[in-house]
């Protein structure tokens, strides 16, 4: 597949966005800046960058409780995603839905979500939609090995695949559902596999191979725009944090310190840097200057968020309907 | 007027809608060929095709959800659900999606669906197909839950189920498909909130829903012979809740019988016993009383299940007894 | 595999009595006998018998809406089945289930069940008792083609197979979910290619042929009995009647006359009789005498249940909890 | 007596049941190495290996309804769902299945398993992880529904609850888990249906649930020294409820609040207040007041959540309501 140097730019950039944000966000965590949960995208950036590459803002996703990474690489603002994690009324969601339900319909991003397979069927409905009113809007699904396992992927795939719905799953197999390896929580290794019961194209991809999963991707949604229907995506990669912040030491109540370790040798960003460089895509200053401005837009973001009021009492109980002038 | 049964003024409904509206849509079990198992769908798959008409796989969670995320992006879902003891299934979709996104969002993103279903014991189908639990629904916020007792309550609300914004879950009752009543013809609609007093009286005030109401007329007919006057108010929708109109009407007569089909533990019973007891307590000469479906499952044999079903009968023994106290 | 002629005899005579029972039940239900839903099992009585030849009595089965068939080959009492649809006291479930609930613990029926799919986790649990428990107990798990449609499907074969658990998930795919045809419901013909999915064998065989059914489910047995691990079998079949009696003209909305004939050829039972004849495994009088005996047990049936009582209406309350002696 | 917490109490009620009983098994998401997200099950997958402490893929209506076949056939599960809002994916099995097998089967077969799950918001987990809908379950018939509130109620109940052969599902709080409390060494139990007056009191009954006792104990002791008086009963089982001594303080006191952190409309809350409506309403002085969680989602946003969350503040401001009227 062809790749345009500032698409190889983009991806660059996106992934490195989405590792300086999380980092920041661990940071602020442990400093209590940011309550509740955070379940962080570290390790996993290439995923998300290399699916997202192949939307445009009118595209779908929808995404995970660990969704930071996939709503950046959807072209979420900072400013509102911190002030959101801050509980502030400046946030995404005004405060009320923080890390696990970011979501901004005006850029495609049908949330985040809290359950573990719930953003599945609403994939397949945003497909749905775009199908029956003659779009040619994609919808890419994210969703996790152990969410793999609940019925709802079932229900999906299989009515994806009967309407020939234009959706690319993309399943991000990183061995784990919290602390249940994916040996003891399935029976097979390669989750693409399962297509094949839908009668959908599936295939696996080195998921910190960022060109990998943007050959993928892109295949599956050239597919579902010229109308043939869905297909599943299986990325490999590792979640380098615990589950989610809290977790004690990365998760060692079930991992190895060498396993960990092991993974973050495969690091989708210095391995895509070095192509890049070798590839004359661009200087390893250039590279540097990105990080630096993101750096920059991460500081403004915190700032932003720092600065934004929570909101007013009254807000608990705004939003629970949406009343229109006159109803 | 003219009269036509429940399930036809429903299937107007829906007309009426998919002609304006080519955004909205239908989706559920049977609904396209065989014209749903109640017949509310019939004629509308010949009218408006198969995509518009959506037989679906036995994948009630899927499909829920996918409305959800249709209803986000463009379209209008009208789901049906082919028994509420179904959209067990479906659950996660109902609660966890479809009720809160609109709140969990902070306005972002809205969810216009319809999810209809229906309740009601009396047909012989035992413990998973007889169920009336839409309280549940009503404990949930961010879901209006509609409660339809005549053919032209059942127009006019599915009506405005459908043009509102919001999600919706439109319970029927399975005993009123067939009941005929009169429905004008063409769009009208009745606002959600608006209770609405079905037969006025002085004595005792019974707030009945879905089949009750009717069972209720009869046993306020009963009364009425032996001098006691009652009146009849049914709320329509349960939630939003017209606290006013039931309470206005609890003030005046001082008696309170709830006739619900759902169970009585933690059902809508409850909830209006406890609303007299909160703001109108003052007023009220007699105990509570609530004719609500035994704490038990629907059983299958059917002198169990005439047992099980609550009618005239047990509201008037309620009228009657709450009538008693000066 | 090798068959004894006890066991050919058994085949034969467990088809002829659903099919009597199931003829009977239409001709009650057209008289207003019975009240409630009746799925009948008419012309899918291989499926049932051919897989029930393999269990005894403390073996497990967990069946469907349509499940006549599947108790009556797992050894059900015809007076207490006709009791039970007739709803009253001396009937399986005391008359408080009816045709879509009835069960048996001792004879290893653990319901029938009103929720299609509902009926497999149930299965898988039975299934995992018998393996935690240390018995060599076998638990024949019945639903239908559209049924595998529901996210049960996957989560318990997911579930039985990573813990190689001793179930059989048979799938009788008679073509139909009420009235949407399969091509309307799933995206694929053969559904043992699900299996696949959870690394478990799947096989597809003629439903109107009772020795395949018994050949396939018998070596799916013999696997589950050996610690080796679920099996997904899959008979295609065909119901003569409509979804539930009152379907009108058997299904018209959504079948042909010519598709109803065609498959009433595929008769399983005469089919199979003309085997036992020519491989003189019994003789057609033989036979003869099997149906009428069997007319006769049904005639009892029916005497049984009209003689019967219909629960007191203390019964309504009874059975929510059970209530051992001093709780 | 030594103090332990609650989550430290539940571990100790399995432990004893586990021994006692090799049928009593284990299983939920993270239980086994990770010793659950509350750590209510730390220590078991050594202690009892990972076939009776059984990690299950994210599959809830799978292994609930395994828990079920599992039941009926002779185990003894326990299961665990992570959070309430999470049994909405399995509501199927525990609506339609669990609940209902006993009854619909006639008496024959049994199902004695414990769903053990939780409520509660406060940990800034949002709409999805702090949902407090545990009176959906009491509207359900078939089910016992268990709402510990101490270490040493936590401990008792769930022992009664593994021995007991009907299904339970045992509601347990967030916030409650690492309250400590005096807990006896070794196996007890606290029947079902058995209410504990916590405090007694002449002027104001507050019927409290979970977390909303301690809060309510709080409340009292500030009110006391305003002069009212107030008597805290707590039901401990929603699911069977112990009316008699609730009804006992309700005609004592003459005046009711009904603290339950689940939302307010057809929640446990207006059943307690219908209950005094139906049979004590000739001793109420005045108006009940609920204490309940808004009928709005959890937000997120620590002072939107703080402002959700109903305590003692509140539940003062409730007694203060009701004590006013003579
Ligand atoms: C239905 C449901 N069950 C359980 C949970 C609790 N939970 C949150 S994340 C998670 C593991 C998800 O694993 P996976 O899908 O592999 O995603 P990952 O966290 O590894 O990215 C679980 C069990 C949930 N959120 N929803
Ligand atoms: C969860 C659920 N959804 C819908 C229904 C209504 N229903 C009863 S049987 C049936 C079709 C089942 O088709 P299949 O599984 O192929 O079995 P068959 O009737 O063909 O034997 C449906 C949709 C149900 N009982 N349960
Ligand atoms: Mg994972
Ligand atoms: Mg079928």
């Amino acid at each position: 597949m062809k790749i345009q140097k500032a698409k190889l730019l983009w991806l660059y950039e996106t992934m490195v966005r989405i590792r300086l944000f999380e980092e920041r966000i661990q940071d602020l965590y442990a400093r209590g800046a940011v309550p509740g949960l955070a379940h962080l995208y570290l390790g996993e950036e290439a995923v998300a960058a290399g699916a997202c590459a192949h939307l445009g803002p009118e595209d779908y996703i929808t995404s995970t409780h660990r969704g930071h990474g996939h709503v950046i690489a959807k072209g979420a603002d900072l400013k509102y995603m911190m002030a959101e994690l801050y509980g502030k009324v400046s946030g995404y969601c005004k405060g009320k839905g923080g890390s696990m339900h970011i979501a901004d319909m005006e850029i495609g991003i049908l949330g985040a979500n809290g359950i573990a397979g719930g953003g599945l069927p609403i994939a397949v409905g945003a497909g749905m939609s775009a199908a029956w009113r003659g779009t040619d809007q994609v919808t890419v699904c994210f969703f996790g090995d152990d969410s793999s396992n609940n019925g709802t992927f079932h229900e999906s795939l299989n009515f994806a695949s009967l309407h020939r719905l234009p959706v690319v799953f993309v399943c991000e197999n990183n061995l784990y559902g919290i602390s249940v390896s994916q040996t003891k929580h399935q029976p097979i290794k390669d989750i693409s596999i399962r297509a094949a019961a839908y009668a959908m194209p599936g295939v696996t991809v080195d998921g910190n191979d960022v060109l990998a999963v943007y050959e993928a991707v892109g295949e599956a949604v050239e597919r579902a725009r010229a109308g043939e229907g869905p297909t599943l995506v299986e990325a490999k990669t590792y979640r380098w944090r615990g589950h989610h912040e809290g977790d004690p030491n990365q998760g060692a109540r079930y991992r190895t310190k060498e396993e960990i370790q092991s993974w973050k040798r495969k690091d989708p960003i210095p391995r895509f840097a070095e192509h890049l460089v070798s590839a004359k895509a661009a200087t390893s200053s250039k590279l540097k200057t990105v990080e630096k401005s993101i750096e920059k837009e991460i500081d403004e973001a915190v700032e932003f968020a720092n600065a934004s009021d929570f909101p007013t009492l009254d807000e608990l109980y705004t939003d629970v309907f949406y009343l229109a002038e006159g109803r | 007027m003219r009269e036509i049964n429940y399930a036809d003024a429903l299937n107007e409904a829906l007309r009426e809608c998919m002609t304006a509206d080519e955004n909205v849509m239908i989706m559920g079990e049977d609904i396209g060929l065989y014209g749903g198992v109640f017949q509310v769908t019939k004629g509308l798959i010949e009218e408006f095709g198969p995509k518009r008409v959506l037989d679906t796989p036995i994948s009630e969670a899927g499909f829920v959800g996918a409305s959800v995320g249709a209803a986000l992006t463009g379209l209008r879902p009208v789901t049906e659900i082919m028994f509420i003891d179904f959209t067990t299934v479906a659950m996660d979709m109902i609660i966890n999606q479809m009720a809160k996104m609109h709140y969990m969002f902070g306005g972002r993103g809205r969810v216009p669906m319809v999810l209809r279903t229906n309740i009601g014991a009396g047909r012989g189908t035992a413990a998973q197909h007889s169920q009336s639990f839409h309280s549940i629904f009503a404990h949930i916020p961010g879901l209006y839950v509609i409660a339809p007792s005549t053919p032209y309550d059942a127009k006019g609300l599915l009506i405005e189920a459908i043009e509102n914004d919001n999600p919706v879950i439109f319970v029927e009752h399975k005993k009123l498909y067939i009941e005929k009543g009169p429905v004008p013809e063409g769009r009208y609609t009745i606002p959600f909130g608006q209770a609405e007093v079905k037969r006025e009286g002085s004595d005792v005030t019974v707030v009945a829903t879905h089949a009750m109401v009717g069972r209720s007329l009869i046993a306020a007919e009963q009364a009425a012979q032996k001098g006691i006057s009652v009146e009849v108010v049914d709320p329509r929708t349960l939630v939003p809740l017209d606290k006013e109109t039931i309470l206005t009407s609890i003030r005046k007569t001082g008696r309170l019988v709830v006739a619900d089909e759902g169970h009585k533990n933690c059902g809508f019973g409850a909830e209006i016993g406890c609303l007299a007891a909160e703001e109108a307590v003052e007023y009220l000469k007699a105990p509570v009383a609530r004719v609500a479906s035994p704490d038990t499952p629907v059983p299958f044999s059917p002198p169990l299940e005439q047992a099980f079903i609550q009618d005239e009968k047990e509201i008037l023994l309620a009228v009657e007894k709450v009538a008693q106290y000066a």
